[in-house]
């Protein structure tokens, strides 16, 4: 998912139409006192760290300014800082506006009803989440027909708008339904949309792009910073990696197959640390860089779960020998290959050494047992005396 | 009997001449499946594994009567294919495509929905009826896994699904069809619409849901097992110990806000009566107990 | 009997507080119809011609039970409105309102048929159905023209089918309904379509159909009359002297490139079997001929 | 209607990136000239009246140029003339492309379908009304969801295109239904579509805007070239005013009844020459406005058909009065009045000393022979006394 910045979303509000606060971004302490200096953001002003995470207002990456040189000391003093893990390389600067009331509004998808659902709340400035659901107007919208009038006049009854300031909302709704629509967003977020003098301003943005959307929008890029480095690393090359803290490797195809996998290592007691998720692929090499990738996770044990229905097992089994050979594992190895070209597949490891069982449970528990002998001082056992032969398949 | 497809189905493969396209089509055909005609722009003339290729859905339904197709075309180009494939009056798609952007799918939902042609999927290995002569499927879903039977399969997994099937013909437990719904966010089937199918079909005794974390589709099939259901109903939900928070391979499987997690699903399902299995090699034994009491 | 509306129509109005909204309240009351509700945003609370008035249609319905609607608000507004009382499950929608862009009324004929509320006009009189106690009606068709009977009308012209329905009163031949489809180039619905509810309603004997020149709505009510109407029918087209290429007041009535003729509707409707009247004036007459063979 | 000259339609065609000659509009010869000069239009170039009629090339209205010389010599002999009644006030300079071949695409509105209806031919450059049916592409487009790819692919094998136009192809025909869509148009035409070196470019532009979308479209104003001086007259008041040339006038309302009357009237040999259509008015002065329009075409006859629906028979006879009071007619007057407030709006004009006839067959015979008594040369009757008492109403 790509998510943007607060002051990338504003970009877009602005291009379709929604009133925003006078501001600029700045990158040093220099430019932020010059831009107001300058008149370009007019005094007193905000001055926002321009990070992803949520709680800035808490965190202190949200300060305020009265005097040019009081603005470039406070953004010297956010840039370049971390928050939540994140660099601050940019901060906003915005006039701080006399504000009445602050309203929430979203257009986002309803997977249940599988239909975009604009929300809409009195109690605006605070996360959508602490929010009680009463207190949230919902309103499934046709995507075909987009927001109606009856619907805009719902959201200013469910805010109390003055009415005064239903043009604005009009305004700002529609532009928001342009937004979720032309931009291809899963979430397009106005909190707090505030009341200013009758009118209605957006003091901050969230605009979450569909990564699936992004051939259509190369202007995007997608966003990797949540991620391990060895999960960054998994993403540039296209493979489904996530780490968790514990001792088990899982390499398996499929997200349903893989949650299993993991359901039933911890059934067996089992700390599962680290997945991998093949996909359908048909490709070995991807095969043996992704196991690759494994190693550098340094699981006590990996698990090979894989049901071969677009993936074939002999590509599979390829694959792992092939990395296999150009780096020999250092840890046991536990597979349990099934589908398609199994018979193959399982040859194909079996001359490798590596046998392949046939029941999950039985796989899962002798991958629990090696993961508590990899506990034990002695260290890790060859991979080819630690794997028993499969137990005999149905 | 079955529900979707069989003997009478007559597939089409839009994308028959990309790697996938070619690989399924045999895999399809060796099931048992009628695959009448291939579709790729500019292609038409040629043949695939012995399929006719057609340069538009149009000409491969008029020369063949195809009336399913399976869509293996990149993402940025399904929804005007499957548009395509309603235009030509195709009642049933399989779209197998993954990573269709979730706004295309909304109004490929409305088209469909307009002109009477039902989706399975996007991002879905597609529907399959074993027969005792000849299967018939539409999609990716591996042959060997199957034994005709009477017990209905309604899958968000892909993989999974392969595995759980598998282990029911194994156990000798044969199948009426199975329907992997895929797990976007915007499915063009639901479980509640599979639920309804086999509700109708005389040839399924009970049904297997394989469900998982993520989203309330579960839920609402529980509500819908509980109210109008008549059949006996075994379900596992994959990702009871998933890591909150993170992503298992595809947006489905993300909890958001402790809505969508296995708790609920697993509470939902066996307020409504449904046998919920705790790992997936449990389910034969299940539908075992539910069929015959055992 | 009747089709669209009868004593069961509980009809809201939409822009009930406009000139036009009170002036149609009073005469669909006093024609005997149902005026559950009225709808003017901002209005609520108050009442107009003893009905009570709405901020929004779904709060009509929920306090009324409204099932139908005339909706008088200016084009600007006239789609939204519809959509609105779409969404407020309201079945049957007469737009009364002219001028509406042809884009707008695409897509509020999109979302009728998904959601199942059939649209007559816009830029018509309505629908009415007179009767012997109380009649119903849903526009703003005069009241005294009418007369209850067997013969159902329907018309794209306003004050021309007022003149008609008149003579047929006059002369002693009652109504069962009288629709008016109105002249925009998208009507909600067609000749056709309202044909296909008087073939299916046991109250109606025969049906007078008043056209005009422009389009092809009256050729191809001439087919469906061909091949699947059973009962007889009387047609009236006007513009026979029209000159070409002028626009006689709106839209339809443009004759362009030789189709839409009214020599091609004359011969077409002639061809199926239908009388047509050289003169409104005719119709009574031709009326009673189809109806007792006189 | 809001037909819009082809360098507006092409401003159009620009903003949504359809191909274009490069090209300048000038409004004198001078400007002509220098914008050769300066290289702002390429040599050899055309020069094209900018004059809203069709046949434009045979009328002289289209010009080519070798030198910047020629080019505003060319403009000055263009401008300032009349084609077809228009007088020429701006040229489009233009390069003269190399042409291969030239196509036909359009959208338009399919009322028989209630669809929009694109349009696709091999055989452009000529009017399309004039290339035989089975010459024509026509495919219907879902509103919903607008062109779709395997529609193109349609488009491209009518046109008989080179693969290598197919990009080309692709943007002009989706721009095209976004012009239609978003400028709320009737129709969108490129006629000729050239193919120039592999790639279409639009040499001519045809756009028709919705008049009664144009309350989303203030840029366009509506057209009133095609009116004569009283139907533009009329037209600005809001009044549907048609002359044909002939001896009666008919003010009536609604365009069936008007249609209706002009039937009947011409069955009985009558020679209706000026239509007036109130439509739904309620305001009498609107009516006494109408009556006095009418008398500014000196018809020898006028006939009043009215059935009030909408319309009260009172208020027409009200407006009636009074433009009789200001104005005394110098023509017989024939009335029908019927419907809502018959009795009041018969009593009114016969208090005036305007009888009301009830049948239309009647009342058209006494038109048609008060016309014929008109052509005499006694001259017209004073209304009171050439109207007779209606016969008996049924």
């Amino acid at each position: 998912m790509v998510k943007l910045a607060e002051y990338r979303g504003k970009e877009i509000f602005r291009k379709y139409g929604i009133p925003l606060p006078r501001g600029h971004v700045a990158t040093s302490a220099n430019e932020a006192r010059d831009l107001v200096a300058q008149g370009k953001v007019p005094l007193p002003c905000v001055i926002k760290a321009q990070v992803l995470s949520g709680g800035r207002g808490k965190g202190g990456a949200v300060q305020f300014a009265e005097t040019p040189e009081e603005a470039g000391s406070r953004a010297g003093g956010i840039l370049g800082q971390e928050f939540k893990g994140e660099r601050v390389r940019q901060v906003l600067l915005e006039e701080k506006l006399p504000i009445a009331r602050e309203f929430y509004v979203s257009l986002t998808l309803d997977r249940s009803r599988r239909l975009p659902l604009l929300m809409a709340s009195a109690s605006g400035g605070m996360e959508i989440e602490t929010v009680p659901d009463e207190k949230i107007l919902k309103i499934p919208i046709d995507p075909m027909v987009g927001l109606v009038s009856y619907q805009r006049r719902e959201v200013a009854a469910a805010l109390g708008l003055p009415p005064s300031a239903n043009p604005s909302l009009d305004a700002t709704l529609q532009a928001l339904w342009r937004i979720f629509v032309m931009e291809d967003a899963e979430l397009v977020e106005i909190n707090p949309l505030a009341l200013v003098g009758g009118a209605l301003v957006a003091l901050d943005s969230k605009v979450i792009i569909e990564d699936d959307a992004l051939f259509r929008h190369p202007e995007y890029e997608k966003l990797t910073g949540d991620l391990t480095p060895l999960e960054a690393k998994a993403h540039e090359k296209g493979i489904a990696f996530v780490e968790i803290g514990g001792d088990i490797g899982v390499i398996a195809n499929g997200a349903g197959i893989t949650m299993a996998t993991l359901d039933v290592l911890s059934q067996e007691g089992g700390a599962p640390g680290v997945f991998l998720d093949l996909g359908g692929t048909d490709d070995p090499k991807k095969v043996a860089e992704a196991f690759l990738l494994m190693s550098e996770a340094h699981p006590k044990v990996v698990f090979i779960n894989i049901f071969g229905g677009v993936t074939r097992c002999d590509t599979v089994a390829n694959g792992l020998v092939e990395a296999m050979r150009l780096a020999p594992p250092k840890f046991p190895l536990v597979a349990r290959i099934r589908g398609n070209n199994e018979k193959e597949g399982v040859e194909i490891l079996r001359k490798a050494g590596v046998g392949s069982f046939t029941s999950l449970a039985e796989a899962a528990r002798q991958v629990v047992a090696l993961e508590r002998n990899g506990r034990n001082p002695g260290g890790p056992a060859p991979p080819s005396e630690a794997i028993p032969a499969p137990g005999g398949a149905s | 009997m079955s529900v979707l497809v069989g003997p009478e189905t007559k597939v089409v493969v839009q994308g028959i001449t990309g790697h996938q396209g070619t690989i399924h089509t045999r895999n399809m055909k060796s099931f048992g499946t009628e695959v009448v005609a291939g579709v790729t722009p500019g292609k038409g003339g040629s043949t695939v594994e012995g399929v006719p290729v057609f340069n538009s859905v149009q000409e491969a339904v008029r020369a063949t009567g195809a009336n399913a197709t399976t869509i293996f075309v990149p993402a940025p180009f399904a929804r005007d294919a499957f548009i395509e494939a309603v235009d030509a009056g195709i009642p049933l798609a399989a779209i197998i495509t993954e990573h269709i952007p979730f706004h295309d799918m909304l109004s490929m939902l409305y088209y469909g929905r307009v002109h009477g042609t039902r989706i399975i999927g996007p991002n879905c290995p597609g529907v399959a009826t074993p027969g005792p002569a000849k299967g018939s499927k539409i999609g990716i879903i591996p042959n060997m896994i199957f034994r005709p039977g009477r017990v209905g399969v309604i899958s968000r997994s892909g993989t999974l699904t392969y595995e759980i099937v598998n282990s029911l013909s194994e156990a000798g437990i044969g199948q009426s069809t199975c329907i992997g719904l895929g797990g976007d966010p915007v499915p063009g089937t639901t479980f509640v619409e599979a639920l309804e199918m086999f509700h109708n079909d005389p040839g399924t005794d009970a049904v297997v849901l394989v469900g998982e974390i993520g989203g309330v589709a579960e839920e609402e099939a529980a509500d819908y097992i509980h109210s109008r259901f008549g059949k006996p109903a075994v379900a596992y939900i994959a990702g009871r110990s998933a890591p909150s928070g993170k992503r298992m391979g595809h947006a489905g499987a993300i909890i958001s806000r402790g809505r969508g997690t296995a708790e609920s699903k697993v509470e939902a399902l066996t307020r409504a009566g449904v046998h919920v299995a705790r790992f997936p090699y449990e389910i034969p034994d299940l539908v075992r107990q539910v069929l015959h009491g055992g």
